[in-house]
């Protein structure tokens, strides 16, 4: 359960509008069963009132929309922004994406937001989940009725939550946590740890489900480019028929690259994979060793930082040693 | 006989790992020498003769072992071509030719007087016997 | 698609000794685009080049490919000749069939095969060629000259003749440099001072000139034509245009004990001193090591006995910020340090001294007042030991030497041992060499009469110790040519030191993005044909910072930077280099990382409204370079996720189109 | 009808293999996708594939011919391998009413052959739904799950599988299965007819089984295509494909051509009408905004297919969108705020 | 040793004021390597995209390096020292994709190294040529 409340979130909300700060919302409507909100634009306190949800489910990263809603209105965008998301925010603030005084930021701190695919791995026909005592109540068609501790719901982004702290708000509701030591490397270690040809079965058994649907990347906040280079016939790169296992292996190389960095782990990649590709780990092996190699950094943590892979030193890691960093935890 | 020398020449840059042809013919090597007085043949000449295959007369005579090997023309030499180097590996060359032994056990006290250091005799008898 | 010519070079047997010239012309002939192809024995030949404008006339060729030696040796030639003929100079792609195939492969078959190989990758790229203008810059009509050496002050002169501004930055408190150090110079036995002293004045008093002494360039932005320089001018605590150069002060100065290093500190000066009588300009210098008032507040002296009262204890650092058209660098050269020399007891004895010491002993207006006298007690020495090559030559021992020869000690050290002759007749003098290298008008006369005339004893060999004892200085050494070890007891021993250049230039190259080699000499942009000019256009090189130099060859550098300067300075306009960096506005994300990584600050953003395909209006910050700053590395088009940011000339469409050439 | 026993199903799997590829849900780690048959591979005991069934007629990307370039010569090579008999096994009936859909875009004049060999070659056992999901809505569409179309109907009971030839194809297949299998009886019908009746009672009891698509249908272009719920409805759509790529009835195609550098190979692939560059042209392209791109697919499926093929709807009720969409919108989200209003 | 038939091929990217000029003194001073080695000349090592690399190794190539200046002696100051870091990261990454690590490599040759040229691509050709076909990364659409 989340600490703060529709109410709280509601009221707030209205009267944000009602002092005319904000002329709209990001939020979360309903959909037709517990797990299904979609993300929406409210314009007035009353269509909040009728349509806002707020529960376990509404896990979205809504940074990505500010681009879009800033540009629409004259006033601010009011926005929910869980600790994840903020580092998204200020990762996009940092590449002006959109102008910061377009947006009224509320922190609301998160318990972790439950994801239905894990439910729906366990269970046939979940038709709703509800707060109950110890955890969560499960109604299932087939399956009969149970009860699962939180914990169990929770996606890999939230069970290895990097930080509970927000970096940017204009007013943070309920209370702030701290930037946590998470085991979100471990699996990358795990990894690297591998043979090559152990670690290349991998990917290629993962990769090769891909369906080239580009879900990745449209729910990306750092992906917020223009025109993206693989929609692009002129960047050489581009190919919409993806027939051979080389265009995978070319799409999620480049696609991480590109947001090496840049990218929070905020984790709406895999989240949204439909296929259960685990591409945080790309990410993350690119965080980890900017980590390793480079210093500590954590993209968004503030406005304004220089990434490494626009930085060096003089003294820095060649590419031939930097190949050796896996196999030195062997 | 021209291939001995050669084969020689060729241990001996082998041993030594000298390049002679690296020498510029300064001199600073034997102005260095504290043996040079004793010597007939001086250490850039060791070296150009080595350089041109000239051993015959370096390999029979006394100079290669009144260098004292103290390594002044190592330190001392512009170039880093290390004479004292290539005169190790000829006496070494020497040595492992038949009968080539300079010192046996047996001569030694026909050489050494009291104010003979009991170090120089071991390091002699390490330096001139196989 | 273009229409493309192409063009392969025999280069003699360079190129047709390992590849089959007419199989690769041939081959070509059938790639995408290419409508003509040839082969022809010097396509870099009047003739060659005649041949490529007529086919470029004859075919209407849109492109050309030529297949000979590297772009770095004749990309400009073909460039040009396209251009002649009516073709854009960019539609030029060279394929490097010789340093990288024939020269490197020695079988006919497999360097005909990568030679079409490499013809079919730049026929691809030049495919994908466009027309490309460059841009032009204006150029700023002031000239900047780093160091007050005669190299600095020539090349100033010369400029300044020309009619533009100049600035000279020198570090010392006067210009000068080495040559005011010196006593006569070779072959002639003038006085340096007779010649170079109005030489300085005449810098000192031209209307075009200004002397920033005692200062240091501390910045350098911009670019050739443009260059903007920050040169910091350290407090002297003496008002320079108020100072009549008088000297009172540095009489009366209490602090007598700091070592002048004008004399190499063989001698001492005062805490406010002027460092020789001729200096320009002649204003006096409070050294802050030493100077009481400075120290501990206590003093004063010089303030009150200025009746100027040019004394200004209370003087900053100042940054001045000026713009230039053209740097030129004079930095200059020392000699190395003889420190680590113990074989020669430099450290041990006064009585072992460098060359350039003995130029102060021997000069009037050294600490001697001309006489020669030994170091140690005042007396005259009557056998002198000079040795050749100290740190010179010297491969094995990077950390004491340097592995070049120094060019300068042959010729200074048969002046020294000449000179002593002459003055001092009583005197043995010997000269340990290792070859006496005398190139130069009227240079192998000079030692002769050394040799000859004077009684100079040269000696073919090392020194190989030098052991003070006594009064004496034991030298042993080598006489080849006898085969004999010699043993001298002399009374000074004068090292030939070898020259370094002056530490100053390292961070003065990183700043101008100038190169340097391993020995920090300043590389030029072409050892024979381009040697003033550094490789970063806009920077020259003059004097010793760019190798070994005698006074002649530096004053003819000096000269000949001048002259590229003043060739540059005649510009209103400078050309620039068409392959640039561009941003496509509509497809720029605005997010600055390409800014971040740009070296030159070439890239900022701007705030434009675009029309955009849904057909409304929108304000969006996009980049935008800067043409005539911008170089083209290129680092940004990487750091661009979305490609927005592409360089011309090596467009990414043109490298993929070459990386498939190769691979298919 | 005939039946083998469930604990013989690797048996039947063996036979049909023997004469022809087999393919067949079986269980991955990110779900049950169709795979070749081989020994020991297991049917999986999910409701349905992440994928569709239609790869199997139109595949995501299909070489359709290659050009080879000899100097400035051009050769065009044939790479048709749509020839081969396969055995799609255990299809829903969602999946296999999508190919009806699918036939009447690629069959119709002028026939796509590529699709037709394929369609010719290929036999289709469909399996009725016992555990229909959550966001099974077929039922909206006239779709029976109990009962669905193919060549051999499948239906599967806790130790029985019964198998019903429909078409002559179905049929030569079971004969050639006879002596794995064994005639049916009249137990074995009333058993067929229980599990049917199972199968209705839970379909009826879906969540989704009172959505209707009665509102929707051929020519109500001028009813929807101005409605203001397209803005919200629209207004998180990603613009990725994945909706329409485990579709089992988007059609949508591109032809690409991919140069090797020693000639072009040239592809058929999905398109998907969410994609900004979906049938961008010289001039442009038609739908400029996200919002026109979204209407177009449920327009697509909910107006403008049926407007053109007798009032068939080209949304099968798979569900798939349902559980895919990386913001959680689908058909029927769309189709009740729609229709909501229409009817109110 | 093994001798191994295999004739790989590789694409070397150049930088135009270090390596492209150390490769033509090689050439100048006829230190032969390999015909396999095919080079591209770009301006600076850092105006090679990582998509380069990636397409080299699509179209057939068995083996990619990239040569720059020396770090510290880039002719556009800082170029090489983004490159270092980039291929560092996308290195690192092939590797962990399974990828073979022998067959990229980044290799800083000054102007005056055309022996260092000639050595490296003697020797980078033999490492790739120890691996054999690239299988990896390969594209089989562009096969022959």
């Amino acid at each position: 359960m989340q600490e703060i409340t529709r109410e709280a979130l509601l009221s707030r909300a209205a009267e944000l509008f009602r002092d005319g700060t904000v002329d709209r919302a990001l939020g979360w409507r309903a959909g037709e069963f517990d797990y299904d909100v979609t993300p929406g634009v409210f314009t007035s306190a009353e269509e909040l009132e009728n349509g806002f949800v707020w529960n376990d489910f509404c896990g979205a990263n809504f940074s990505k929309y500010l681009i879009r809603e800033t540009g629409l209105t004259e006033k601010k965008v009011l926005v929910f922004l869980k600790p994840c998301d903020t580092y998204s925010f200020n990762q996009l603030l940092t590449e002006h994406r959109f102008a910061r005084d377009k947006v009224y930021a509320v922190g609301v701190p998160c318990a972790g937001m439950a994801d239905v695919k894990l439910l729906r791995d366990r269970f046939d026909g979940v038709t709703s989940v509800e707060g109950a005592e110890g955890g969560v109540l499960v109604h299932t068609l087939y399956d009969g009725d149970v009860t699962l501790p939180q914990a169990e719901l929770l996606p890999d982004r939230c069970r290895n939550c990097k930080s509970k702290k927000h970096v940017a708000y204009d007013e943070l509701l309920g209370s702030d946590g701290e930037v946590l030591d998470s085991h979100r490397f471990d699996e990358v270690e795990q990894l690297e740890r591998m043979t090559p040809d152990e670690r290349f079965a991998f990917w290629q058994n993962e990769l090769s489900r891909c369906i080239r649907c580009n879900a990745c990347r449209d729910v990306c906040p750092a992906c917020t480019c223009e025109k993206c280079v693989f929609d692009n016939p002129a960047s050489g790169a581009a190919n919409k028929a993806p027939s051979s296992s080389f265009e995978e292996q070319m799409f999620h190389i480049i696609r991480a690259f590109h947001v090496a960095g840049r990218c929070t782990d905020c984790g709406e990649c895999s989240r949204v994979c439909p296929q259960h590709i685990p591409l945080h780990l790309l990410n993350r092996k690119f965080i980890r060793d900017i980590d390793r190699f480079y210093g500590e950094y954590q993209a968004g943590a503030e406005v304004g930082s220089r990434a490494p892979i626009v930085d060096y030193t003089e003294g820095d890691i060649e590419p031939g040693e930097a190949v050796e960093g896996g196999a030195r935890h062997a | 006989m021209q291939n001995k020398n050669e084969r020689r020449r060729e241990q001996i840059l082998r041993i030594s790992g000298v390049n002679p042809l690296k020498c510029m013919r300064c001199g600073k090597c034997s102005a260095t020498c504290p043996s040079y007085d004793e010597m007939e043949y001086h250490p850039h000449e060791f070296v150009y003769m080595v350089e041109t295959g000239d051993l015959e007369p370096l390999i029979h005579s006394a100079s290669i072992y009144q260098c004292l090997s103290c390594m002044a023309c190592v330190e001392r030499c512009p170039r880093g071509v290390e004479p004292g180097k290539l005169i190790e590996a000829l006496r070494l060359t020497v040595i492992r030719e038949k009968d080539g032994n300079h010192m046996t056990a047996d001569t030694i006290p026909a050489v050494i007087d009291d104010e003979t250091p009991q170090q120089a005799i071991v390091s002699a008898l390490r330096k001139y016997t196989k | 698609m273009q229409r493309i010519g192409v063009f392969v070079c025999h280069c003699g047997t360079n190129i047709a000794g390992t590849v089959d010239v007419k199989a690769v012309a041939a081959a070509l002939k059938n790639e995408p685009g290419v409508v003509f192809s040839t082969d022809y024995q010097y396509m870099c030949s009047q003739a060659g080049q005649d041949m490529i404008k007529e086919a470029i006339a004859e075919h209407h060729l849109g492109g050309i490919v030529i297949c000979s030696c590297s772009p770095r040796m004749h990309e400009a030639t073909f460039r040009k000749t396209a251009a002649a003929a009516g073709l854009n100079p960019y539609m030029v792609e060279i394929a490097n069939i010789r340093e990288q195939c024939s020269w490197v492969h020695k079988d006919m078959a497999v360097g005909t095969e990568k030679a079409i190989i490499l013809g079919k990758a730049a026929v691809a790229k030049v495919n994908l060629n466009t027309p490309l203008t460059p841009g032009q810059s204006p150029v700023t009509k002031r000239a900047l000259v780093i160091g007050g050496g005669i190299a600095g002050i020539q090349t100033a002169l010369d400029i300044a003749e020309a009619g533009f501004p100049v600035d000279i930055v020198e570090t010392k408190p006067t210009i000068g440099g080495k040559m005011a150090q010196l006593d006569k110079t070779f072959p002639t036995l003038d006085c340096a001072a007779c010649i170079l002293t109005p030489k300085m004045v005449d810098a000192g008093q031209h209307e075009n000139i200004r002397i920033f002494s005692y200062s240091e360039v501390t910045a350098v932005k911009g670019f050739v034509g443009n260059f903007d320089v920050t040169i910091k001018r350290k407090a002297r605590y003496v008002k320079e245009d108020v100072c009549t150069g008088c000297g009172l002060c540095t009489e009366k100065c209490p602090q007598k004990k700091v070592p002048n290093e004008f004399n190499l500190g063989m001698d001492n000066r005062r805490a406010i001193y002027i460092p020789f009588a001729q200096a320009v300009p002649k204003v006096a210098t409070i050294d802050p090591d030493y100077c009481m008032m400075l120290k501990s507040g206590k003093c004063g002296v010089c303030s009150k006995v200025c009746t100027a009262g040019a004394i200004d204890y209370k003087a900053k650092d100042e940054y001045i910020e000026e713009k230039y058209g053209a740097i030129v660098v004079a930095t200059g050269f020392n000699p190395i340090s003889m420190e680590k020399f113990d074989e020669y007891a430099y450290s041990q004895s006064k009585d072992v001294i460098t060359s350039l010491e003995f130029e102060r002993l021997t000069n009037a207006a050294g600490p001697t007042q001309g006489k020669l006298l030994r170091p140690s007690d005042g007396e005259h020495p009557h056998t002198i030991v000079f040795v050749q090559c100290v740190g010179s030559r010297c491969e094995a021992c990077s950390e004491k030497g340097k592995e070049y020869c120094s060019k300068i000690c042959c010729m200074y050290t048969a002046k020294h041992a000449m000179l002593t002759r002459d003055k001092y007749p009583d005197t043995d003098v010997y000269v340990f060499y290792i070859d006496v290298r005398t190139p130069g008008k009227n240079f192998d006369e000079f030692y002769r009469r050394a040799v000859e005339e004077y009684g100079v004893h040269y000696i073919k060999g090392m020194v190989g110790k030098v052991s003070p004892e006594g009064k004496k200085l034991h030298v042993q050494a080598s006489d080849l040519l006898a085969g004999k070890q010699l043993h001298i007891d002399a009374d000074l021993v004068v090292l030939a030191a070898a020259i370094e250049p002056d530490r100053s230039a390292r961070p003065l190259a990183t700043m101008l993005t100038a190169s340097m080699d391993t020995n920090d000499f300043f590389t030029e942009a072409h050892p024979k044909l381009r040697p003033v000019e550094s490789p970063t256009a806009g920077v020259f090189l003059s004097g010793a910072c760019q190798g070994p130099k005698d006074i002649p060859e530096t004053v003819s550098q000096a000269g000949a930077a001048a002259a590229k300067v003043i060739g540059l300075l005649c510009k209103d306009h400078l050309t620039g280099n068409p392959c640039v960096a561009h941003a496509d506005e509509m497809m720029c994300n605005g997010c600055s990382t390409c800014e971040r990584v740009c070296p030159y600050g070439a890239i900022t953003y701007v705030e434009k409204e675009f029309r955009m395909p849904d057909r409304t209006t929108k304000l969006r910050r996009v980049a935008s370079v800067n043409e005539a700053v911008c170089q083209g590395c290129g680092a940004c088009t990487v750091a661009c996720m979305s490609g927005a940011m592409d360089l011309r000339g090596f467009m990414n469409r043109q490298i993929q189109a070459e990386v498939d050439a190769i691979c298919k | 009808m005939r039946k083998i026993a469930v604990s013989r199903m690797e048996e039947l799997f063996a036979a049909i293999a023997a004469g022809q590829s087999l393919y067949l849900p079986v269980d991955t780690k990110a779900g049950a996708k169709f795979e070749q048959w081989e020994s020991g591979k297991q049917l999986s005991s999910a409701l349905n594939t992440v994928r569709s069934a239609k790869d199997f007629f139109f595949p995501q990307t299909e070489n359709l011919m290659d050009f080879r370039m000899e100097g400035k010569k051009i050769e065009i090579i044939d790479t048709r391998r749509e020839s081969e008999d396969f055995v799609l096994f255990g299809v829903r009936a969602c999946d296999v009413r999508s190919f009806t859909v699918l036939d009447r875009v690629f069959l119709a004049e002028p026939v796509d052959t590529y699709y037709k060999n394929r369609r010719e070659h290929g036999l289709i056992m469909s399996m009725s739904c016992t555990r229909p999901a959550e966001t099974c809505f077929c039922g909206t569409f006239g779709i029976d799950a109990a009962e669905p179309e193919g060549d051999v109907v499948c239906h599967m009971t806790a130790d029985t599988l019964y198998l019903d030839a429909k078409t002559e194809k179905g049929s030569a297949l079971l004969e050639s299965l006879s002596a794995l299998t064994e005639a049916c009886g009249g137990e074995d019908e009333t058993a067929v007819e229980r599990h049917k009746e199972l199968s209705h009672e839970r379909l009826s009891g879906l969540p989704l089984a009172e959505l209707s698509a009665d509102r929707f249908g051929a020519d109500k272009t001028d009813a929807f295509f101005n409605d203001p719920a397209w803005k919200t409805l629209s207004e998180a759509c990603l613009g990725c494909g994945t909706c329409t790529f485990v579709c089992p009835t988007c059609q949508c195609y591109d032809i690409q051509d991919f140069d090797t550098g020693h000639g072009v190979k040239r592809f058929r692939c999905w398109d998907s009408c969410m994609y900004s560059d979906f049938t961008k042209m010289s001039a442009g392209q038609p739908r400029l905004t996200q919002l026109e791109r979204f209407r177009q697919r449920f327009m697509h499926k909910l107006v403008y297919y049926p407007t053109n093929n007798d009032g068939l709807f080209s949304c099968v009720g798979c569900g798939r969108c349902l559980s895919k969409c990386p913001i959680q919108m689908n058909i029927v989200k769309v189709m009740k705020q729609l229709g909501g209003k229409q009817n109110d | 040793m093994q001798v191994t038939e295999y004739k790989p091929l590789i694409v070397a990217f150049c930088c135009n004021w270090c390596s492209y000029a150390g490769a033509d003194l090689a050439g100048n001073n006829r230190l032969s390597y390999p015909a396999d080695v095919k080079i591209i000349r770009v301006p600076c090592s850092c105006r090679v995209n990582p998509m380069f690399i990636l397409r080299a190794f699509q179209r057939g190539a068995d083996g990619v390096i990239l040569c720059g200046c020396h770090p510290g002696d880039c002719h556009y100051t800082t170029g090489n020292y983004y490159t270092r870091r980039r291929m560092a990261l996308l290195f690192s990454m092939l590797d962990y994709l399974g990828i073979e690590r022998e067959r990229t490599r980044v290799e800083w040759v000054s102007a005056a190294e055309g022996a260092k040229f000639a050595a490296t691509m003697n020797d980078f050709v033999a490492q790739v040529a120890a691996l054999g076909e690239n299988k990896r990364l390969e594209d089989l659409r562009c096969k022959k």
